[in-house]
């Protein structure tokens, strides 16, 4: 039984009682008072979906499939604008990173998402060594689609690479070796412990 | 002056071939002039950034961010923590607000980091700083433009203090709206400063200029444009990703949109180097992929 | 009459010596003024000046004053001698300022001084220094009709300041609708719980307190007389009947609730499932600190959704046009008992807008905190089908049709005030035509309380006191919450306008305050407001009456009663000395001792008529003291000017002008007469009420009499004019002068 | 002037406004003594300051001018203009309060005649009109100006204008010298009625109040209407004074905010429906003319509803649900651009308007705490009743975010409990 499926089952009818639950600072969700300045204030407020402010709204009404299936989440640049200006004070975008964290670790979220594939592609990274390895990061992104797209996304961007190699803001032996932490293995398992102990407290282990 | 030492985390886009390499050089020649020490976290790890927040969940995240202060707290006992990132400054401060507001978390976090050997109190005792922050308080105004040699007179800066930098701790007593001290810092050191810089607070997309290029660089067309309309002759700006964000995409903007955009974007690190007498190279320009003549001239008077 | 001796005072200050040759002003006041002792001053309003009056008085018998100087607005503090008969000739705001400082204009300038002096004198002749009305009375009681929270409350308050209070309750007990609520809305930090209602603590306070004797199962058969002089019948449901002497009366009559089988549409009625918010109050009641149970099988409840503005903000027939303030804390009180108990029932608050005012946003986060839902919805239909609930509604919000299911549904009805019988039915026809509420159940359209009056008043105008817009007998004035239209009698609560506890109880200390303030002026022969502190009250010559009896209909305060003769009886201390009355006798018999058919009639006749050859029309301006003459004495001090062709004279109300002013005006030459009073309508400001409209109908019939005189109707003309129409005053003058003077000059001018 | 004698049988009424004339009245009118303190050289307080009232649309002089008249005969209240309270020591029953009154320099001689204004030239903001307008040094602080006295300025006091000004007073009633002047009063009970002022706009950034010409308050754009006031009373826009067409209103302007007022201050939505009246009566039937107003709920409470639904009906009028997010400008039209999302439909707006008013909510003017440290009071600073108050006692907005109506009911009402603790005092037994 497919850990989205055990969800289902264990809120019946209470989404809103699910995201309290699950999603990181869901707990503010039923603080809103539909006032509109969230959605106002996002720089890529014209490209959701579905603005925080109606986000919340579904949540209350039950709408679990539209949110967690949602594109809207992923617009969100982390700016903070609709958290300094809510005047109900709700981390409106801790909520967001909760509810596409949420919506990914179900496998609900959008496939194709270009933020949910890059997202993973960075922490992948930085678990790795402990540090971004900028250059691996940005091939990774290209290639993400195979061989073919990536060779064309990479010349298109080849002129900035150039620039940053010249100005020496690109590393090429990254390609070959990057120095993170002194122990990457210990500061993976670290992570996996970090995971383990989340699972085991927000219910949502096998 | 006193000497003043912090404990320094950098972040990964600075360190030597990084995107913001030539922000460390400008940040270190920077802090000598004023005589500040920065003594670097000892095998300081990743943020984890905001972007992090889909595959790393919560838990993980704070832990990678509890480890460097642990790490700090370990051997620079005492000294404030001072990131020169927002991403860097926003993760760590975020962290430590959390884990002092919630006892689970507090709790699952220790359990943890044991593992690695690192005990860690994490009373939120140790403040977690940037680098403007270290700058107008405990310099002051005076302090920066106590040691100047020469002016900047004569350049147009449209100071680009963008989002975490500015929200949502920010700097106290300021406005998000409408934050000045970027704008003072540039007049101080005799730049021109365009105080009503309309998309001075404005996001240029972050992290999301990898993953939807074409809605980030609208964003960045515009702040751009912005300072072109207002006079502008450079963006100065505190933080690493929108350095990168607002240079690097000019051309394909230019592509895109036809225009002719060909704006330097420095760090004011990079301004206050030049006017404590550094030379190009100890301030970073040749960093710059759009080159800051103009600076550089100064610079080598 | 006691020997009067008049003085005249005439001050050179302020530029009055420069500009009027005073001089001839005081030889004027003696000669046809018949002043005895005339002065002149160069600072008259200074210590010297002062003490100068003062002497005469003191030491020269003088007993009739007359300063000619500023307004009568100005300079009070200096010219408050009130052991005289005192005039004020307006030199200053109503001459000099508004004339201009030139040659040409200083004769018609002194000539507008000399008929200033001449009305002057001519009104103090007349004028009698008010010695207060002799037929008080000194009963401090105070009688309090309803013995809910608001009655309570009042009693209790009046109590703790020494008086001695009669409560009388229609039902057994004390409490009213509060004593059946579970728990209040809090009124306190933090705001965010529901509180104890105190009710059971504020009933034995009642009981206890030595000062209250409390009527239950009694209501009022019967009530008559004035302020400090009540006569009240108090009628037991045993069938014994108490009459009781009060002096003033606080009327805590409270609500109905809103009759919810008015609303089949919501389900009500259709299933025990669907009850209003007091059917809440009761089963909470019942469950105590445990669950809530359905009424039709006393299943637990799981999900609860409130209907907001049940029944109300809507024009349908039956239905309330008004917000009744309380119900959006109510249903968010009555959610949380449901949360409180268990935070797993849902419960959902559908509403229109939120009106959580002042500390209420607390109280809505704290619902919030608790996990009630609020979302914008429009409810269209409630269905009952197979016993569950099922709530049609628009979401305003997501913007598309939503239903929600639920174990219990609670409509958020209003508040009908238990106002009595609508004693002006007529004036509520043309305020509800849009409703389409026919008139007669106007006030009780949303609920069949049968029409019973509450306070059975033995007024010549009818039991009850008079209802505002649906029903509610409240102040007309925003500034003065407590100024009914019966004098020493006052509203407070939800009969008032729709109110929660917490203002009922500030509502009803306020009550006690004027009940307390009515008694105490009553015994000392002193009007309440808006002329408050006025000695003077209104006597009439019987032998002239015709008892025609247009004074007992057009008092606005239903002062005056009738005898068996039907002559007019006039309960001084019921009368506000507004002047209605006086104006309304056809044959001039009433009249106050300060201000009278004379006082005012003589001013007209004082003027010095100009004959038609040396082009000096006249014109009389009767203005209201309160509104037009303040605002023609601004327009002086903002350095306006008006033509020196009229005269102003001050009225204490439109309504008080006697038509035979404008009659005697016309027939000694004057060319127009010019009425300036407040706004009438349904938005009135006149604060005797109906003074302006009177004016407007009485000098429509005067239309009549002009035209039989073969004199143009555009002679005479009534104006709106308020406080603030400083440009507007002038200029309407100047206009209407130039209109008239272009029909030429009165005929009879020289007769 | 301040020989004002008290005793603990007296009653303080503290501030002036319409709560404080009402305590202060209704407590004379019952037979008892009042001493009424007021801050400013006049009293009327923040209703003088109105162009009309809701929901009648009357005016607040003609209120005025009753309350004046009943003042100006009635022996027993004395009034202590620029007058404020420096300590409360004692308690119910027998309180001692330091004044101090700020000099005025000028005496109870003051015909207002204005020749002193005529010949001074130095200028000051006028308060009365929130700064928006200049008048003489020497100056009426207003038409329905009580006590009718001009007032001299501190700062034409020493340099020659003063002198100028006292030359040329007929009456003598300008004093150079005047002092400021430290009282002690003796009082049974204290109404506390200092009222409220309104929130700092320019702490709500997002709306660019310090930045932007034409944003300006709702209190600003009411004294627009006043042909007294800065605009000769008509609707002008700031920034270049053309006459403001399109006006947006937005409500709860930095209230129900965290960040800002946590409590709704009931009178502004009421105050933005009166105001979208004026472009009526401004601009007639002109279809041209049109008011947006952004709310969140229009809270438009019991009888109001009836204001309501006749704006409702007004074609000028439309009505947004959403709060604004953020008011940005363009440069040179110096027009404003309102962002935001409406809620009802979550449809996004980007609305060019030439004037946004700022429905501003109710600050108290003295919090509880400031009184005399052990005065109660809510989070938002208004007071609320206590025993530990004793016989200091809130009236009108200095206890609650009122309207007119309920500020007069709240000043009855404190009247009566000072009254309560008088008569205990004197024994008087009715």
């Amino acid at each position: 039984m497919s850990v989205n499926t055990a969800m289902i089952e264990k809120y019946r009818n209470d989404f809103l009682k699910e995201v309290e639950e699950n999603v990181e600072e869901g707990h503010w969700v039923k603080m809103c008072m539909q006032c509109g300045v969230c959605s106002g204030s996002c720089p890529f407020g014209p490209h959701w979906e579905h603005p925080p402010q109606e986000i919340f709204m579904m949540i209350r009404a039950g709408k679990r499939d539209e949110v967690l299936g949602s594109e809207s989440m992923w617009m969100c640049t982390s700016c903070y604008n609709c958290i300094v200006r809510c005047p109900r004070e709700l981390p409106i975008t801790h909520i967001m990173h909760g509810l596409a964290n949420y919506a990914h670790r179900l496998g609900l979220a959008p496939k194709m998402n270009p933020t949910r594939r890059f997202a993973k592609i960075f922490w992948d990274n930085i678990a790795k060594t402990g540090r971004v390895n900028e250059l691996g990061l940005s091939l990774n992104l290209y290639f993400m689609d195979g061989f073919g797209s990536g060779v064309k996304k990479a010349t298109a961007m080849a002129g900035v690479g150039v620039g940053m190699l010249r100005t020496k803001r690109l590393n090429p032996f990254a390609l070959v070796r990057h120095k993170g932490v002194q122990n990457p293995k210990e500061f993976q398992s670290l992570l996996k412990k970090a995971k383990e102990v989340e699972d085991r407290r927000k219910g949502l282990a096998g | 002056m006193a000497k003043k030492e912090y404990s320094f985390y950098p972040g990964c886009s600075s360190e030597r071939k990084a995107s913001a390499s030539n922000y460390m050089v400008s940040v270190y020649a920077m802090c000598e002039k004023l005589d500040i020490q920065l003594n670097e976290i000892p095998d300081w790890n990743c943020c984890s950034a905001s972007i992090g927040y889909a595959e790393g969940g919560e838990l993980p995240r704070h832990v990678m961010n509890a480890r460097n202060i642990a790490l700090s707290e370990q051997s620079n006992s005492g000294q404030d923590i001072v990131a020169t990132c927002a991403a860097c400054w926003l993760g760590a401060k975020e962290t430590a607000d959390r884990l002092d507001a919630s006892e689970q978390l507090l709790a699952d976090t220790k359990e943890v980091l044991r593992e690695a050997g690192l005990d860690v109190h994490l009373k939120n005792e140790t403040p977690i700083r940037h680098m403007v922050e270290v700058l107008i308080e405990d310099i002051g105004y005076e302090g920066i433009a106590q040691p100047m040699q020469k002016s900047l007179e004569g350049i147009k800066f449209a100071g680009y203090v963008g989002c975490q930098t500015n929200r949502p701790f920010g700097v106290a007593g300021e406005s998000f709206e409408n934050p000045v001290y970027l704008d003072k810092m540039v007049e101080t050191v005799g730049g021109e400063a365009i105080s009503d810089y309309e998309k001075k607070v404005t996001c240029c997309g972050g992290a999301l200029a990898f993953s939807e290029p074409e809605k980030s660089q609208k964003q960045i067309k515009e702040i751009i444009e912005a300072a072109y309309d207002q006079g502008a002759e450079m963006i100065v700006t505190p933080c690493p990703v929108c350095q990168m964000n607002v240079e690097v995409y000019q051309n394909q903007i230019n592509k895109h949109y036809g225009t002719k955009f060909h704006m330097p974007v420095t760090y004011y690190s990079q301004l206050l180097t030049v006017a404590y007498g550094g030379s190009a190279k100890e301030a970073g320009l040749d960093g710059n992929i759009v080159r800051a003549k103009k600076l550089e001239e100064i610079a080598s008077k | 009459m006691s020997e009067t001796k008049t003085a005249m005072y005439i001050c050179n200050g302020c530029g009055l010596g420069d500009r009027l040759d005073t001089d001839s002003l005081g030889k004027l006041a003696q000669s046809e003024g018949k002043c005895t002792i005339v002065r002149q001053h160069d600072f008259l309003c200074n210590r010297d000046g002062v003490d100068t009056i003062r002497r005469d008085i003191d030491d020269d018998g003088v007993t009739h004053v007359v300063i000619a100087a500023c307004s009568r607005r100005a300079k009070t503090e200096a010219f408050g001698f009130d052991d005289v008969a005192l005039g004020r000739a307006n030199l200053r705001e109503g001459v000099i300022w508004v004339r201009p400082d030139t040659e040409e204009a200083r004769e018609t300038t002194q000539e507008m001084a000399e008929d200033y002096v001449r009305m002057a004198c001519a009104e103090i002749r007349y004028m009698q220094r008010p010695e207060g009305n002799p037929n008080t009375g000194d009963n401090k009681r105070i009688l309090v009709v309803g013995g809910g929270v608001s009655g309570m409350a009042a009693a209790v308050e009046a109590s703790k300041a020494g008086y001695e209070v009669l409560l009388v309750e229609k039902s057994g007990e004390l409490g009213g609708w509060a004593a059946r609520l579970y728990k209040r809305v809090p009124n306190r930090e933090p705001f965010s719980d529901p509180q104890d209602t105190g009710v059971e603590d504020l009933v034995k306070t009642v009981e206890h307190d030595k000062n209250i004797t409390v009527f239950l199962s009694s209501v009022i058969t019967r009530t008559s007389g004035a302020p400090g002089q009540f006569s009240v019948d108090i009628s037991a449901e045993s069938g014994t009947t108490s009459t009781e002497n009060v002096g003033s009366i606080i009327q805590a009559s409270g609500f109905s609730n809103f009759d919810a089988a008015r609303l089949p549409e919501l389900g009500f009625g259709a299933s025990a499932d669907v009850v209003d918010q007091a059917g809440l109050e009761l089963l909470a009641g019942k469950a105590g600190d445990g669950p809530i149970t359905r009424p039709s099988d006393g299943k637990e409840v799981a999900s609860v959704v409130f209907v907001q503005c049940a029944g109300q903000r809507s024009d349908k027939p039956g239905h309330l046009p008004y917000c009744s303030g309380h119900c959006c804390n109510t249903s968010i009180k009555q959610a949380m008992y449901f949360k409180d108990t268990n935070p797993d029932v849902d419960t959902l608050l559908l509403y229109s807008d939120l009106r959580t005012p002042g500390n209420g946003e607390d109280f809505y986060r704290s619902a919030q905190r608790k996990g009630v839902t609020f979302t914008k919805g429009q409810v269209r239909e409630v269905q009952t089908a197979n016993g569950a609930l099922v709530v049609k509604f628009r979401d305003m919000i997501l913007d598309d049709d939503a239903e929600a299911r639920a174990d219990l549904v609670v409509l958020a009805t209003g508040q009908v005030p238990n106002s009595g019988i609508d004693i002006e039915p007529a004036a509520a026809e043309d305020e509800n035509e849009g409703s389409g509420v026919d008139a007669a159940s106007n006030n009780n359209a949303a609920v069949e309380v049968p029409l019973e009056s509450v306070l059975n008043l033995d007024y010549r105008q009818g039991p009850d006191l008079p209802h505002l817009r649906h029903g509610f007998n409240d102040s007309h004035f925003i500034c003065f919450p407590y100024e009914t239209r019966r004098s020493g009698i006052y509203t407070c609560g939800p009969v008032r306008r729709p109110m929660d506890i917490a203002q009922a109880l500030e509502d009803a200390t306020g009550a006690a305050l004027k009940a307390i303030q009515a008694v105490e002026n009553a015994s000392l022969g002193r009007a309440a407001h808006p002329r408050s502190g006025d000695l003077s009250f209104p006597s009439f010559r019987k032998e002239g009456c015709t008892q025609c009896k247009r004074c007992t209909v057009e008092c606005p305060f239903g002062a005056i009663d009738e005898d068996e003769q039907r002559y007019p009886v006039f309960n001084e201390s019921r009368c506000r000395r507004c002047g209605t009355c006086m104006g309304a006798c056809p044959v001039r018999v009433i009249y106050f001792e300060s201000y009278s058919v004379d006082t005012v009639g003589q001013q007209v006749k004082a003027v010095q008529m100009p004959d038609e050859t040396e082009e000096k029309p006249r014109f009389l301006v009767l203005a209201c003291e309160n509104d037009a003459y303040p605002a023609l004495d601004m327009a002086a001090q903002q350095g306006l000017q008006y033509s020196p062709f009229v005269r102003v004279v001050p009225v204490r109300c439109l309504g008080s002008v006697n038509t035979i002013w404008v009659t005697d005006a016309l027939n000694s030459g004057y060319d127009g007469v010019m009425l300036m009073g407040c706004k009438k309508g349904d938005e009135y400001q006149c604060h005797f009420v109906k003074g302006s409209e009177m004016a407007h109908y009485r000098m429509s019939k005067i239309d009549d009499t002009l035209q039989q005189l073969q004199l143009e109707v555009e002679r005479v003309e009534t104006y709106e004019v308020e406080i603030t129409d400083i440009q507007r005053a002038p200029k309407l003058i100047d206009d209407y002068v130039n209109r008239v003077n272009e029909i030429g000059m009165n005929p009879f001018k020289g007769f | 002037m301040t020989d004002a004698v008290a005793t603990n049988e007296t009653i303080l009424v503290v501030g002036g406004g319409i709560s404080g004339l009402t305590a202060a009245l209704e407590t004379a009118e019952c037979g008892k003594n009042v001493i009424l303190i007021e801050k400013n050289p006049s009293v009327g307080g923040r209703v003088s300051q109105l162009y009309k009232y809701f929901p009648k649309l009357c005016r607040p002089s003609c209120g005025q001018e009753i309350n004046y008249r009943r003042l100006k005969a009635n022996k027993r209240v004395r009034v202590l203009t620029m007058a404020e309270v420096v300590n409360i020591k004692g308690a119910a029953g027998d309180y001692t309060v330091g004044v101090s009154i700020r000099p005025r320099y000028v005496n109870e001689n003051c015909t207002s005649c204005g020749a002193c204004a005529e010949v001074v030239s130095a200028e000051i903001d006028d308060p009365f009109n929130y700064n928006m307008k200049k008048i003489k040094a020497a100056y009426l602080p207003h038409n329905m100006a009580y006590p009718q006295r001009y007032v001299l300025d501190p700062s034409i006091v020493g340099p020659e204008e003063g002198e100028r000004a006292k030359a040329a007073c007929k009456y003598d009633a300008i004093e150079l010298d005047m002092q400021e002047q430290a009282l002690e009063l003796k009082a049974g009970a204290i109404i506390w009625a200092t009222g409220w002022k309104p929130y700092d706009a320019a702490k709500i950034q997002p709306y660019g109040y310090d930045r932007f010409p034409n944003v300006v308050t709702s209190v600003e754009f009411e004294r627009m209407m006043d042909p007294f006031g800065p605009t000769g009373g008509r609707m002008l826009r700031p920034s270049d004074g053309k006459e403001a067409r399109n006006i947006a209103f937005i409500q709860c302007a930095g209230s129900r905010d965290r960040n800002h007022l946590k409590h709704c201050s009931r009178i502004c939505c009421m105050a933005t429906l009166k105001q979208s009246t004026y472009l009526q009566e401004q601009y007639g039937d002109d279809s041209e003319a049109q008011a947006t107003i952004y709310y969140i709920d229009i809270r438009a409470i019991d009888r109001f509803e009836d204001f309501y639904k006749k704006v409702q009906a007004d074609p000028k009028v439309r009505f947004v649900k959403s709060k604004v997010a953020n008011i940005t400008e363009d440069r040179d039209t110096h027009d404003v651009f309102l962002h935001g999302v409406n809620t009802e439909g979550y449809h996004r707006y980007d609305n060019t308007h030439d004037l946004c008013v700022l429905a501003v909510g109710m600050e108290p003017s003295v919090r509880a705490e400031q009184i005399n440290g052990n005065v109660a009071g809510d989070a938002s600073g208004f007071i609320e009743m206590h025993e530990a108050n004793g016989a200091i006692f809130g009236a009108g907005c200095a206890s609650n975010a009122l309207d007119v109506n309920r500020a007069v009911q709240s000043a009855t009402a404190a009247a009566l409990r000072a009254i309560q603790v008088v008569n205990r005092v004197a024994g008087a037994e009715v």
